[in-house]
């Protein structure tokens, strides 16, 4: 593809924090950016989202934590991760020396960890907002994962809002394994979300032919990669038609400018890029690249004019 | 616990296209040289590339790491057994086409001193691993002693290399097609009272093997390991093993970026596949003491 | 792959109904079954899985009604069909004369629709048994779709199985784009399904770059093929768990015996071969023979003893 | 209606294996020749065949159609412009490499009492799926006139083999490059006085035009379609059309096993894309008559 540079403006920005690029990593795909340097520049990227984090260091599971898949892949890693000192004293730091914007994706098993986690992440440095990972199980109310509840979802970020620094934008990442991904989104864009993350993985299981057991050893896994980008695009589309004025975080299956292109026509104000880093990690600054180039192409003066286009072009 | 861990290397990563120089075929194996002057340039003995496979219609999202055979003017050289789907496609690349290669990735042997007299252990494909580690061991004078085992004939790699690069070669096959009939282990056993360190590359049974009689004679061990990796650069946390660190504690180490060369005695091989509940952050998982 | 004919007994059920293979085709993928006649012995395999048929002719919605996406496609044909009378009249009979097996898949919009049409299928010509696809919008509800609602989806099939023929197995086909799959299996086993079909496909959107609007006339449209057989394995799984004594037929992305065979493993006693067919029109009798090589390589005398192995490995 | 719709092919399709005899560029486009015997001997002109693309590794689950040019002697040969993925990989393919190919699918052009003089109109590589067809009609003494344009001269397809073919072939660029300046629809109303029959292929816009002006001096015209199609052998119902049967109802007819080849005036060409109230049930789709 050639690229054309008309000068496209590509700014844009996560709740009411501007930020250059519409093209940002994805919580668990990129760790902390450290690795990512000797192929982006991690300062011109829209942020680096950070591996979810929680109060305690984790080991995660055991291995195997992956299982390819037809286009996608299948993980299971457990949140491995340094926890919240950890990150205070090394990641964001690290970050925020080399001018890259970081938001902290958090993550717990109570409605009062996600809340400790924003306080803690009050003034630190580099911290652009928080993206709230609620795709994990809750431990009060027998390991049903809060994503999948809208009571319970709206619970943590209603108290993630209360808690965090007031201009840190709080995005909250939706799941699509439900029946209704619009009653989720209004549930929680009504507790107080400034924007939504969309999507976390769909829930996934592979068998080994040979061993003739779930290849993961936590059984079944999420599934990301081009293989759920039309589940994602699907949801960005109703979420957005829905509730037009709420700014979308778009991903699931991104790989190119193109793919992204789609996700904002859809109604996406940015995006982050997962999976297709483990293809290729310099992914993120040329999905960016490219993203500009279809952009201008297309008669766009800047990417503002094209989120949620598809919708109108309609009328 | 006898070893350091390996250092990170000196030069970061690069990704690249690189055309195909050679194709040849080695017993069950197909050895590719690549032309990749960054990479080679970069590469240290026991890193390894991750080729993007199956081509611009691709369904395998996932790159498949190779460990480096050589590298050196301009080019870097690799053998690939068909195993699944991506190897197999990597095996049927020929000369001209081009492949999409990210590396030198992980950490490479660390050297000893020249004095220090060094064993290379490798089973099947992995003994290619270890041509240019020989190369670099004999350069500096080292003496090196070679073992090269594999189920059969066809499944041996790179003797020849080992035999002009070593002072010593062993070679070991489970049927006896070649060389002497058994396990390297036997091998290994022979000649571990004359070395100094041990290197080795090949299955995971292997390398415990090979480690745990090394360690028992307090003999520093380095095996270069293979666990199943999404990214090979360190952001996936997919490929991690149970290490014990410098400060004494275990941790899901990932092979990627901290191996794959890991002390052998730091490796827990039996607890590989399992969360032990003396993991840093086990506790989190709800894993507790017995 | 080598195929390995150690005589493996291939005999399983839908319901109580004995068939002489595990692999069927899948609805909508097959049409009525006559194209697939240069490439397959009708005869042999499990049974015919017809188009969803509705009580009246349908034109199905208007072009483009596919996209491909990675690894599967995405479709909105909108069951265009003969309705009942044209299926009665020539389709069932064509697959009468030829010994297939027909397994007619039913659809409509209102629980009514279902009954009338198990009532005209009863003692119809070479019919097994009915797949009733509740993937449908229910008029009385404003639209929602039958299958996302337990309650919908049990009156459905509590009315189809009180009109069919006693003999006739009722199979229930759910989809995957619920919250909770084992509420809906659970559901419509009390109402009478004598076993589940899983799954149906998951909704889906593609953007044309170009034109920038959605690909598909209908805008959403459903996703298939290899891409979602994990979420399909995923499902099949978790119910087969919970309900292990329901019958399932398994579909969603297979391919090849294995995996076939890890359907199986799952809890499937047999599987349908869908988009596949697309890609290989002699899928389905593939399918069968690698299925069977793959079960005496394991040291299997019969598909029954490894319907579930996977969680009984476990134990 | 002036046109029968064009009868079901004598034969059923096969699936096979064939290996790629002859590559050769034509202009922008790739000719790729197949050796298919029990695929050639069963060809109709205006059948097509349909490949799967991207090898073992492919993400791209469904075939791509393409028109056979021509059959014979064990042959079939097509001509393929690089699109999208999939065509672009049909391009790139070496003569040795394997195809997998089900074929011949589809109805034929019906053929005309050899006094019937024929109008031959190929649109880009449509002009391909003529070259049968003129080589059939030839066979049986009939007179043809052939006309092929394009919008570059190197989009024009198969004018040698047409020349060859025909007793009169008019070229047509819209840019000038060769032949006559300007659409193909002019040369066709100029050869359409003298014609008993037209054949059409090529974009849809054309088909139309071409069909429009044939049925207004009632001059039966038969069109081979491209139409988006999943499966290629009738099963899956994405490659439809409005087309007005024998009864005179239109009915959402499947381009692959219905046609791709149909009386062009029969093809509601100005409601493709639409769902018109009249198309046979319509009605249970909530579509009334306005
Ligand atoms: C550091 C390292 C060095 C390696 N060096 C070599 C080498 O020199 N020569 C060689 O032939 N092979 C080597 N391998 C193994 C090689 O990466 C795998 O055989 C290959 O990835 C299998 O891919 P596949 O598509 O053929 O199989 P599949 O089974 O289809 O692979 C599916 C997925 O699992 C992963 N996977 C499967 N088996 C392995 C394995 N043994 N190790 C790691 N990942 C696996 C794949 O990368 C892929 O993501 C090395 C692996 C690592 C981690
Ligand atoms: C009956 C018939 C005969 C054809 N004959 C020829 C021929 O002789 N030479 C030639 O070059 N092309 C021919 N085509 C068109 C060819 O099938 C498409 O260009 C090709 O499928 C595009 O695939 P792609 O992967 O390159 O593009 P993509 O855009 O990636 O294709 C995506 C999907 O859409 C379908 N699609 C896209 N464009 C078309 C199209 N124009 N027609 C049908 N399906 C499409 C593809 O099959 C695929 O399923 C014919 C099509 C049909 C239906
Ligand atoms: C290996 C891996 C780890 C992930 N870890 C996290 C995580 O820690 N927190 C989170 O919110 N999402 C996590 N995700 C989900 C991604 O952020 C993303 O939502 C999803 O993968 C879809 O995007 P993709 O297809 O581009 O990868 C992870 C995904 C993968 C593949
Ligand atoms: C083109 C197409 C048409 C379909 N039509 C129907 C249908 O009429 N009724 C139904 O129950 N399922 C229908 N399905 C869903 C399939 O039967 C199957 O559940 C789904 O595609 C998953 O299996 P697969 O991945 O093997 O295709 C259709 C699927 C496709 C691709
Ligand atoms: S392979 Fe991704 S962290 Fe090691
Ligand atoms: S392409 Fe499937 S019915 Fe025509």
């Amino acid at each position: 593809m050639t690229v054309v540079d008309a000068g496209i403006d590509m700014s844009t920005a996560l709740g009411r924090v501007a930020i250059p690029s519409p093209v940002l990593t994805a919580s668990g795909c990129s760790a902390f950016g450290q690795e990512l340097e000797p192929f982006v520049d991690l300062s011109a990227i829209g942020a680096v989202v950070t591996k979810s984090v929680q109060l305690r260091p984790r080991s995660g599971r055991p291995t195997p934590r992956m299982a390819e898949t037809p286009s996608g892949m299948l993980n299971s890693i457990g949140l491995q991760g340094p926890g919240i000192d950890g990150l205070l004293a090394d990641d964001l730091p690290w970050l925020a020396e080399r001018g890259a914007r970081a938001f902290v994706s958090i993550a717990g098993t109570r409605v009062e960890d996600f809340a400790e986690l924003a306080e803690r992440l009050r003034g630190a440095p580099g911290v652009l907002g928080l993206e709230v990972n609620i795709s994990c199980p809750n431990v009060e109310s027998r390991g049903e994962v809060f994503a999948c509840d809208p009571a319970a979802a709206s619970d943590v970020i209603a108290a993630v809002r209360a808690a965090a620094d007031p201009a840190h934008p709080v995005y909250a990442k939706l799941s699509p394994d439900v029946t209704d991904i619009v009653g989720v989104a209004r549930a929680v864009t009504d507790a107080g979300a400034d924007g939504l993350s969309m999507i976390n993985t769909l829930l996934g299981l592979v068998i080994d032919p040979d061993t003739m057991r779930p290849v993961l050893g936590g059984v079944t896994g999420g599934l990301s990669g081009p293989a759920i980008r039309p589940v994602a695009l699907r949801c960005v589309w109703q979420v957005h038609q829905a509730l037009p004025e709420v700014p979308i975080l778009g991903m699931g299956g991104i790989r190119s400018g193109l793919d992204a292109l789609q996700f904002v026509l859809a109604g996406a104000s940015a995006v982050s890029v997962g999976t297709a880093v483990f293809n290729d990690p310099s992914a993120v600054a040329r999905v960016h690249d490219e993203l500009a180039g279809a952009l201008a192409q297309r008669g766009f003066a800047g990417i503002g004019e094209a989120v949620g286009h598809a919708h109108r072009a309609a009328a | 616990m006898i070893t350091t861990p390996a250092p990170r290397a000196a030069r970061p990563p690069v990704q690249r296209t690189a055309p195909v120089l050679r194709r040849r075929l080695v017993g069950a194996y197909v050895e590719l040289t690549i032309d990749a002057p960054e990479i080679a340039e970069r590469t240290e003995p026991g890193q390894f590339v991750a080729f993007a496979v199956g081509g611009p219609t691709s369904a395998h999202l996932l790159r498949r790491s190779i460990a480096i055979s050589t590298a050196g003017e301009g080019a870097v050289t690799v053998v690939v057994s068909a195993a699944g789907p991506g190897s197999t496609w990597l095996t049927e690349r020929q000369v001209g086409d081009a492949l999409d290669v990210v590396g030198p990735l992980g950490r490479g042997f660390p050297i000893p001193p020249p004095v220090t007299p060094a064993l290379l252990v490798g089973g099947g494909y992995g003994s290619a691993a270890l041509v240019g580690l020989a190369a670099r061991l004999r350069e500096q004078g080292t003496h090196v002693v070679a073992v090269a085992g594999a189920a059969t004939e066809s499944r041996l790699c790179s003797v020849p290399d080992l035999t002009r690069l070593a002072d010593v070669v062993a070679v070991t096959t489970d049927d006896g097609t070649a060389g002497r009939r058994g396990l390297v282990t036997a091998a290994v056993e022979e000649f571990l009272s004359d070395a100094g360190v041990v290197y080795a590359c090949g299955p995971m049974g292997m390398l415990r093997a090979v480690s745990d009689a090394a360690t028992a004679r307090d003999v520093p061990c380095y095996v270069a390991v293979e666990e199943s990796m999404a990214c090979g650069i360190g952001v996936c946390m997919t490929c991690v093993l149970p290490v014990v660190g410098e400060d004494g504690r275990t941790r899901f180490s990932r092979s990627c970026t901290e191996g794959p060369v890991f002390g052998g005695d730091r490796v827990r091989f039996a607890d590989v596949g399992t969360l032990p509940w003396d993991v840093v952050g086990a506790d989190a998982m709800g894993v507790t003491r017995p």
